[in-house]
């Protein structure tokens, strides 16, 4: 009874959160709103048994979308000096109304669809569980969701990496630069914050590297622990260190395709081997899983950091 | 209640989740809201899929959606940040921060021949 | 039940008490910068009555540097957080008179 | 060996990414011809039984994850490799040329080759959730691409792009999620034979066929493809016309024939006839008002987008039973013959253009006239396309609709006669509104920048090879004989031209 009591008031916060963040007038609200969207679905994956979404959600959701929306906002909102352009672009003060009859007519006939196609959906249980863990033995993990994601489906997050790799790049190309290394340094802040972030830099390690570690046998993985690092870096980032420009541009390219290129590697490795791609050595596998899960996190850090620190000031925008 | 509810229950949550993002996506016109809008599905389709994970599994929820949706997380970040630094770029260029606009050439430009 | 677990029960209470007041805090305070304040303060001490609870409770060493070091981790990450916000509230403060 | 077409250019774009920014054409034109003469042994080299089929880590279905391939998979590699190679010739040259220099130090290659080994995957790919994730990296490959000029209309046009690509994705990815929870299965094969008429397995259905329609921008959800074409650099724009778009309808033809051959029905395919039809004509009837050049070939995409669904209504009879009934043959042969034509055609006219908008500055039809009779290569490249949209013989478009037109008559729908010759009559409308303004007089005199050979020369080559697909007409029969991986073609597959 307090289970079901629980679910319902979980539900209906979920779909009020949404709600809100739809209809809220002022656009800050709406993202503060989001992120405690990601904070409540984060206790949804929790009570769905799902620890490793909810980590990777509270991780991303809530917190990594949500710095990389409160920026965007900030940006969005000031009025800066503009139009490089040789037109003028006015906003439309508003839209047909047909527009909105129609687009709430499709949700409108969507909802219904799909309420009633959930409605009938069966009660079997059906699905891989019992698959999973029947092969579990032989996989390399004693964690069925990293068996899945770094054997199983291993040929997934290889492309997974993929699309983080081409959404770094795609920012960059659209920020007209060509690496992160002509990145303007951070701006100085107070010693406070700096000595603070050097407090939390070896913890927010450990965090990542217990993740990663935790990975083989329990939730935990590659990707939760890279968020971890790709916060830590942005922290720093923010806490005015210099550290990552320093970084050689080469460097910096290496860590951005090292999670892509160790998929890569091992796949063809054991293509000439066995002539399987991305199989593992039986006896290496747990050894080879490992390798590349560090390099995944590596690779997601750096990635998700350069998503955001790729949309900071560059150095030829600085004024002489 | 039985296991069933439950089910039936977040499956709902979940297609009502996906049918406000759609809605957001669809009737806002800031950009940032189409993006959060946008976000709001994902996490409507990912809820459906954890939802059938618990309803599969006895002691454990069925992994391979659990590795779909962890899959469709990054893939969903990704593209977010993506979305982003285009609306950042389009109202640092334009000074737009929706899509629905008009052109005109500006006053000093149009004189010159 | 020993001792311990009567000890882990009071400290758990009083750490959710904290966590109460906090919250109460939030929602009441005026202004930004004493909802601030009432958050971290309620969180840290919450947090900290808890951690001591489970502690208690579990009596395993590992487990006990667990707990410590989660505690550490939310001390450092929360007051980072809160020194940001209560930085970029200043900031906007000095701001605005210049505007006008 | 099937695994090669996805390695090679995903090898060959890290490499691009490390190298230095002077090297970075020769490595990207290196990874090109290897993924294209890859994908030419894989089909034409006779291999042993496990040639077209590959266990990704040992690990069968319902599993992991397999790769396989079919006649459909075969023709869309081949079509895919001979064009991205030849675009991929055209692409150096021109990020080369002084005008494009400031885009060419921003990964265009690195994105290229992402772009091509997803699509490589993703015609090879048998698993739902694996070609989620690879139509994600595609549409992000193909925005990231687009983005790459950096006028304002362009990264509005590419913004747009990209949410209507991630709604897309977003809405087969419920789809996947309803067929997960019904079947327990992600495999084509497993779904295939067990798919049944439930309200669930319906609802992925529309789910499925809608997300991937916004994809393929089938009127009227084109409303982000003409300025996100129309905008993007040449090869970008020749990119996404001739290949990407073909992905999503690719996944049409997996979905609609493989995942629910049971649950379609005769009034759903008539539906995206109409809707096809409907794309048709406002597709061409919006390219004949256009004033750029660019957009112009954008609207002729819309249109052309539409006779590839006309394979759909004439592969189901109304009556249950005569399925296997001769037209269906013919339509296939139709409907593929349209989408391979389509592809070398579209791209050799974007390619085209580009060399006039290279050498003109400007991409105003009207400013065709100043060229002239000078850039013949171009002018006539621009010829050949035309006749092969337009559909005259001889050309892979006269022998798409030929068999359409065939498929038509004998499946007696004769609603969609008007529309193909309709069709075909503005499509020479805007055609000849091109090539009237290169012979009409001029107004003034222009310097002509001078446009490098290999630019022209690709381009005619994609040309030739449009007229060239309507003389294998019986080698894309053949392939298409080699069936699904599930459900074999119907006994119609006796059926040879006349």
């Amino acid at each position: 009874m307090t289970d079901t009591l629980f679910d319902m008031t979980l539900c209906a916060a979920l779909i009020l959160a949404a709600w809100r963040v739809l209809h809220s007038s002022d656009h800050f609200q709406a993202v503060v709103l989001f992120i405690t969207f990601g904070l409540i679905l984060a206790l949804a994956w929790v009570r769905l048994e799902a620890p490793d979404i909810a980590i990777a959600e509270a991780a991303v959701g809530a917190s990594l979308a949500g710095v990389m929306l409160l920026d965007a906002l900030r940006v969005m909102r000031s009025v800066g000096k503009e139009h490089e352009q040789e037109k003028r672009w006015t906003s439309v003060a508003k839209l047909p109304s047909f527009h909105l009859f129609f687009s709430f007519a499709t949700v409108l006939i969507l909802s219904v669809v799909l309420i009633s196609a959930v409605t009938e959906l069966s009660d079997a249980q059906g699905g891989l569980t019992d698959l999973v863990h029947a092969e579990l033995e032989g996989s390399g993990t004693k964690h069925p969701v990293t068996a899945v994601l770094l054997n199983f489906r291993g040929y997934d997050t290889w492309i997974e990496l993929g699309v983080l790799l081409l959404a770094v790049l795609g920012v960059l190309s659209i920020r007209e630069c060509s690496n992160l290394h002509s990145l303007a340094p951070p701006v100085a802040t107070t010693i406070v914050l700096e000595n603070l972030v050097r407090g939390i830099m070896p913890l927010v390690l450990l965090v990542s590297g217990y993740l990663l570690w935790r990975g083989g046998f329990a939730p935990g993985g590659a990707f939760q622990a890279g968020v971890v690092l790709g916060a830590g870096c942005i922290l720093l980032w923010m806490a005015g260190h210099r550290s990552l420009t320093m970084l050689h541009d080469a460097t910096w390219r290496i860590l951005l395709i090292l999670g892509f290129l160790a998929f890569l590697a091992l796949g063809s490795y054991s293509l000439l081997s066995t002539g399987v791609f991305l199989a593992y050595d039986r006896q290496y596998a747990s050894i080879q899983i490992f390798l590349l899960e560090s390099a995944a996190t590596l690779s997601i850090g750096t990635t998700l950091a350069g998503l955001m620190l790729a949309l900071q000031p560059l150095k030829k925008d600085l004024p002489r | 209640m039985t296991e069933l509810d439950s089910f039936l229950l977040y499956a709902l949550t979940a297609v009502i989740l996906f049918a406000l993002g759609l809605s957001s996506l669809l009737s806002r016109r800031h950009l940032l809201r189409k993006i959060m809008g946008l976000n709001i599905m994902s996490a409507g389709a990912f809820l459906l899929f954890i939802s059938v994970a618990h309803r599969n599994g006895k002691v454990f929820a069925d992994p391979v959606p659990q590795a779909m949706v962890i899959t469709g997380i990054v893939v969903s970040i990704s593209a977010t940040g993506f979305a982003l630094a285009l609306a950042r770029r389009i109202r640092k260029k334009t000074g737009l921060t929706s899509l629905d606009y008009r052109e005109e050439p500006s006053p000093e430009n149009h004189n010159r021949p | 039940m020993t001792i311990w677990n009567i000890f882990s029960i009071l400290f758990c209470l009083a750490g959710g008490a904290f966590f109460l007041a906090g919250v109460v805090g939030m929602l009441r305070f005026p202004d930004a910068m004493s909802r601030l304040h009432a958050l971290t303060k309620a969180d840290n001490l919450g947090l900290g009555f808890i951690v001591v609870g489970l502690c208690l409770r579990s009596l395993v060493v590992p487990v006990i540097i667990k707990l410590l070091l989660i505690w550490l981790t939310v001390l450092l990450a929360s007051s980072t957080a809160c020194f940001l916000v209560g930085n970029y509230i200043l900031q906007e403060a000095e701001e605005k008179p210049q505007e006008n | 060996m099937m695994v090669l077409i996805v390695i090679i250019p995903f090898s060959g774009a890290l490499i691009c990414l490390l190298m230095p920014k002077r090297m970075r054409g020769y490595a990207g034109l290196a990874a090109a011809a290897a993924t294209c003469l890859t994908v030419f042994l894989l089909a034409f080299i006779p291999g042993g039984e496990d040639t077209f089929h590959h266990a990704l880590g040992g690990w069968g279905r319902p599993l992991g994850i397999e790769l396989q391939a079919d006649g459909l998979s075969i023709i869309f590699l081949l079509l895919t490799s001979v064009t991205a190679f030849l675009i991929s010739i055209y692409a150096g040259p021109y990020f080369d040329s002084p005008r494009e220099q400031k885009t060419a130090d921003y990964h265009f290659w690195t994105l290229w080759l992402l772009l091509w080994g997803g699509l490589n995957a993703l015609y090879v790919s048998s698993d739902i959730f694996n070609m989620y994730v690879l139509l994600e990296l595609i549409s992000l490959a193909a925005v990231a691409l687009t983005t790459l000029k950096e006028e304002a209309e362009a990264l509005i046009a590419a913004l747009r792009y990209l949410m209507a690509a991630m709604l897309g994705s977003l809405v087969f990815l419920l789809g996947v999620a309803f067929l997960y929870a019904e079947y327990g299965v992600l495999d084509l094969g497993g779904l295939g034979v067990q798919v049944q008429t439930t309200l669930p397995t319906i609802t992925a259905f529309g789910l499925m066929v809608f997300g991937m329609l916004i994809k393929t921008a089938l009127f009227p959800l084109h409303f982000w493809l003409p300025a996100a074409h129309g905008n993007a650099p040449a090869p970008v724009s020749a990119i996404l016309s001739a290949l990407v778009i073909k992905s999503s309808y690719f996944m049409l033809l997996r979905i609609w024939f493989e995942i629910f051959p049971s649950i379609t029905t005769y009034a759903a395919a008539q539906l995206l006839g109409a809707m096809g039809a409907f794309a048709i004509l406002w597709g061409s009837f919006q390219a004949v008002r256009q004033e750029r050049l660019k957009l112009l070939v954008a609207h002729s995409t819309v249109s052309q987008i539409g006779y590839l669904f006309l394979l759909f209504p004439l592969t189901i009879a109304q009556i249950t039973g005569e399925q296997g009934a001769s037209w269906n043959m013919q339509a296939w042969t139709g409907g593929i013959c349209q989408t391979v034509s389509h592809a070398a055609a579209k791209a050799a006219l974007f390619l085209a253009v580009g060399n006039i908008i290279h050498a003109l500055g400007t991409d105003r039809l009207i400013s065709l006239r100043d060229i002239k009779g000078r850039l013949p290569l171009s002018v006539f490249t621009i010829g050949i396309a035309g006749v092969n949209l337009m559909g005259l013989p001889p050309s892979g478009g006269f022998v798409a609709k030929w068999m359409l037109l065939n498929a038509v008559i004998s499946s007696g729908q004769w609603w969609w006669i008007p529309i193909i010759v309709l069709g075909s009559l503005l499509t020479a409308g805007y055609v000849f509104l091109m090539l009237g303004h290169v012979f009409a007089p001029s107004r003034k005199a222009v310097v002509l920048q001078s446009v490098p050979p290999a630019l022209e020369i690709s381009a005619f080559a994609l040309a030739l090879c449009a007229i060239f697909i309507g003389f294998t007409t019986s080698g894309i029969i053949d392939l298409l004989q080699m069936g699904f991986h599930t459900m074999p073609m119907p006994e119609a597959i006796t059926w040879r031209l006349p």
